[in-house]
């Protein structure tokens, strides 16, 4: 029996339109009656077989798809700038000044829970490392900065981190500590959110 | 021609065809007048040179004043509101009916009617040949409609990589601002100072194994200045979580000879 | 020069993965170097020509499609897309013919105001946009239509409007005045400031 090639034609385009893999009983319902699908199926498979796109068999359904020698192609990798989040760049902070340090100092010294995904930031950004375990019960593990956190801050060395004497001269501490100023914050509290000093902030 | 009739009767509309609003109704010999069903007066006026039944080109403009002029007269007669363009148009095309009608004045400055009628069909050709492209255009294979785009497109699959910003004055800004809160008070610190810390506790044993090698009570190692009962327990959990510390790095060993007996220690074999 | 095959895979493979018309820059960005690109697009133009799917340009930009015979076949694929008014087609064949063209414009040749929801519905289906402002007395806004507009209509170009040479050449096309309708317009003015087709009418 030879196929009607107006049958092909029309397998070919239902398969393009479908928005999912489509199975023979849908080829019988919509192609006419005398249509040979199985036959018509396997022409088509054979002609795209060594085409950019194949016909293929999915749990018993049929959809084109590009071939799997050109996926590469079809990817793109695509960089987007992102702005640390007050909390990831505290604990990075106190991880570059403590380190190595634990995942409770962090805690301790920020005074409010570390939630999972700061850490994860600041791992993807690949600016921190696990360093080893304290030798305390639980056996924490101790993080650290890397390598790249070094030339990404344009840092010879940890120790070239200005301390809290020379940050404050230098500026970087416009907020001057002192005991009232807590009370002031709580008045100011909800207006500047930037400068909200409350301890149980919200992270991320 | 009598006034008021179109030529042809097309057969008055019924309401489904009201209901369409791509319909337009045809006015009947009847002169059913529905003013919602056009787009103002040139509408009319095209509706009605269609019903010459002839060529944009040659109709008869002046027929076509008189028709839209029953048009209207009738519905005055029937006192239907009607916009005022329409009187506007009607007013225009009775003045061009006269220009048309009386020999030309050779006086008059501006246009003759002959030319005003010329325009007014010009206008009504480039009214229907922008119909005509508007249903050409709907007539054509639209995609989406007669023409499929891929149904399940795979796309191009994006990987995206976040790459952070943050300058070194960030970091030190940010450091030195949680430093200078710290340095205002710390909430924590009050529970903290009645807690005994596993590290402490921890301190403490280390210190004190090697002066005791026998098996020894674990609550003997509590410190004895603690007064408040919640120091004293929180130092018994402290002490022994860290006795477990250590005896997991076999720097002591551990016993209990009995269900809530007491908790027994001396130094391991790994003591350094 | 022969094609190399493989190249023309790989447009094959970009071609049925596109969710959207690609113009010939993505072609040239994706596929080696060396790889001519207009001749490998001529051959697969040329090679669905007569199946159940082809190469299309639209807008500038090469698509596949289903072949325009098959519609009849594809219902269930179809978009339910909703119906414009004849107002809004009209305005739309207006603007598509005559652009850039302004909405006074639009009034004379339609000799009826034009209601703001018009133009938004063709605005929100994407079809016209404002191109510029035509340098006459309250200097009024241009539109035009989008490439959406000749992706979705099936036009590579705005010359390929159905009619449109024969339209240009009977002088249809011109949006040069009448005069006639000024007059009119001129009388009603003030009564009703969206029926106005005056045509130094303030835009925007």
């Amino acid at each position: 029996m030879t196929l009607d090639p107006e049958h092909v034609r029309m397998a070919e385009a239902l398969l393009f339109a479908a928005s999912e893999p489509l199975d023979e009983a849908t080829f019988v319902a919509r192609l006419p009656e005398e249509a040979d699908i199985p036959a018509i199926l396997a022409a088509l498979e054979e002609q795209y077989r060594h085409k950019g796109v194949n016909l293929t068999k999915l749990a018993g359904k049929w959809c084109l798809l590009t071939a799997p020698d050109l996926a590469w192609m079809l990817e793109e990798e695509r960089e987007t700038s992102r702005r640390l989040s007050r909390a990831a760049l505290e604990t990075l902070a106190i991880i570059a000044y403590h380190q190595p340090c634990t995942r409770a100092e962090i805690e301790e010294i920020r005074g409010v829970g570390l939630s999972r995904g700061t850490m994860d930031v600041l791992f993807e950004a690949g600016w921190i490392r696990p360093r080893g375990r304290r030798r305390t019960p639980g056996r924490p593990v101790t993080y650290g900065v890397t390598e790249e956190f070094l030339i990404h801050f344009g840092l010879d060395d940890i120790k070239d981190l200005p301390g809290f004497e020379e940050l404050k001269a230098a500026g970087l501490l416009d907020t001057e500590p002192s005991g009232i100023f807590r009370d002031l914050a709580g008045a100011a509290e909800g207006e500047d959110e930037e400068r909200s000093i409350d301890p149980e902030e919200e992270e991320l | 021609m009598p006034r008021g009739a179109p030529a042809v009767d097309k057969g008055s509309f019924d309401g489904s065809e009201k209901a369409n609003p791509d319909v337009i109704p045809l006015p009947s010999a009847a002169l059913v007048v529905d003013l919602d069903g056009y787009e103002g007066p040139l509408d009319v006026l095209l509706m009605l040179a269609r019903d010459q039944k002839v060529d944009l080109l040659k109709i008869s403009i002046l027929q076509l004043a008189e028709q839209y002029l029953a048009f209207v007269e009738e519905a005055r007669r029937l006192r239907l509101e009607i916009a005022a363009d329409y009187l506007v148009m009607a007013a225009w095309l009775a003045y061009l009916k006269s220009r048309l009608l009386l020999p030309p004045d050779e006086e008059e400055e501006g246009l003759s009617g002959e030319e005003l009628a010329d325009r007014l069909a010009f206008q009504l050709r480039k009214l229907e040949a922008m119909r005509k492209a508007a249903d050409k255009l709907m007539n054509g294979s639209l995609v989406g409609r007669d023409r499929m785009m891929r149904g399940r497109p795979e796309g191009v699959r994006v990987i995206r990589r976040s790459v952070y910003e943050c300058s070194l004055r960030e970091l030190l800004q940010a450091y030195a601002e949680q430093k200078a809160r710290k340095g205002i008070t710390n909430p924590l610190r009050l529970m903290r100072e009645a807690v005994y810390s596993v590290e402490a506790a921890l301190a403490r044993l280390e210190n004190m194994l090697g002066e005791l090698p026998d098996w020894t009570d674990l609550m003997s190692y509590l410190p004895e200045n603690l007064s408040d009962p919640f120091s004293r327990r929180s130092a018994r959990a402290s002490t022994l979580l860290a006795s477990l510390q250590m005896a997991k790095e076999g720097q002591l060993e551990i016993r209990q000879s009995a269900t809530f007996g007491p908790i027994e220690v001396k130094r391991g074999k790994n003591r350094r």
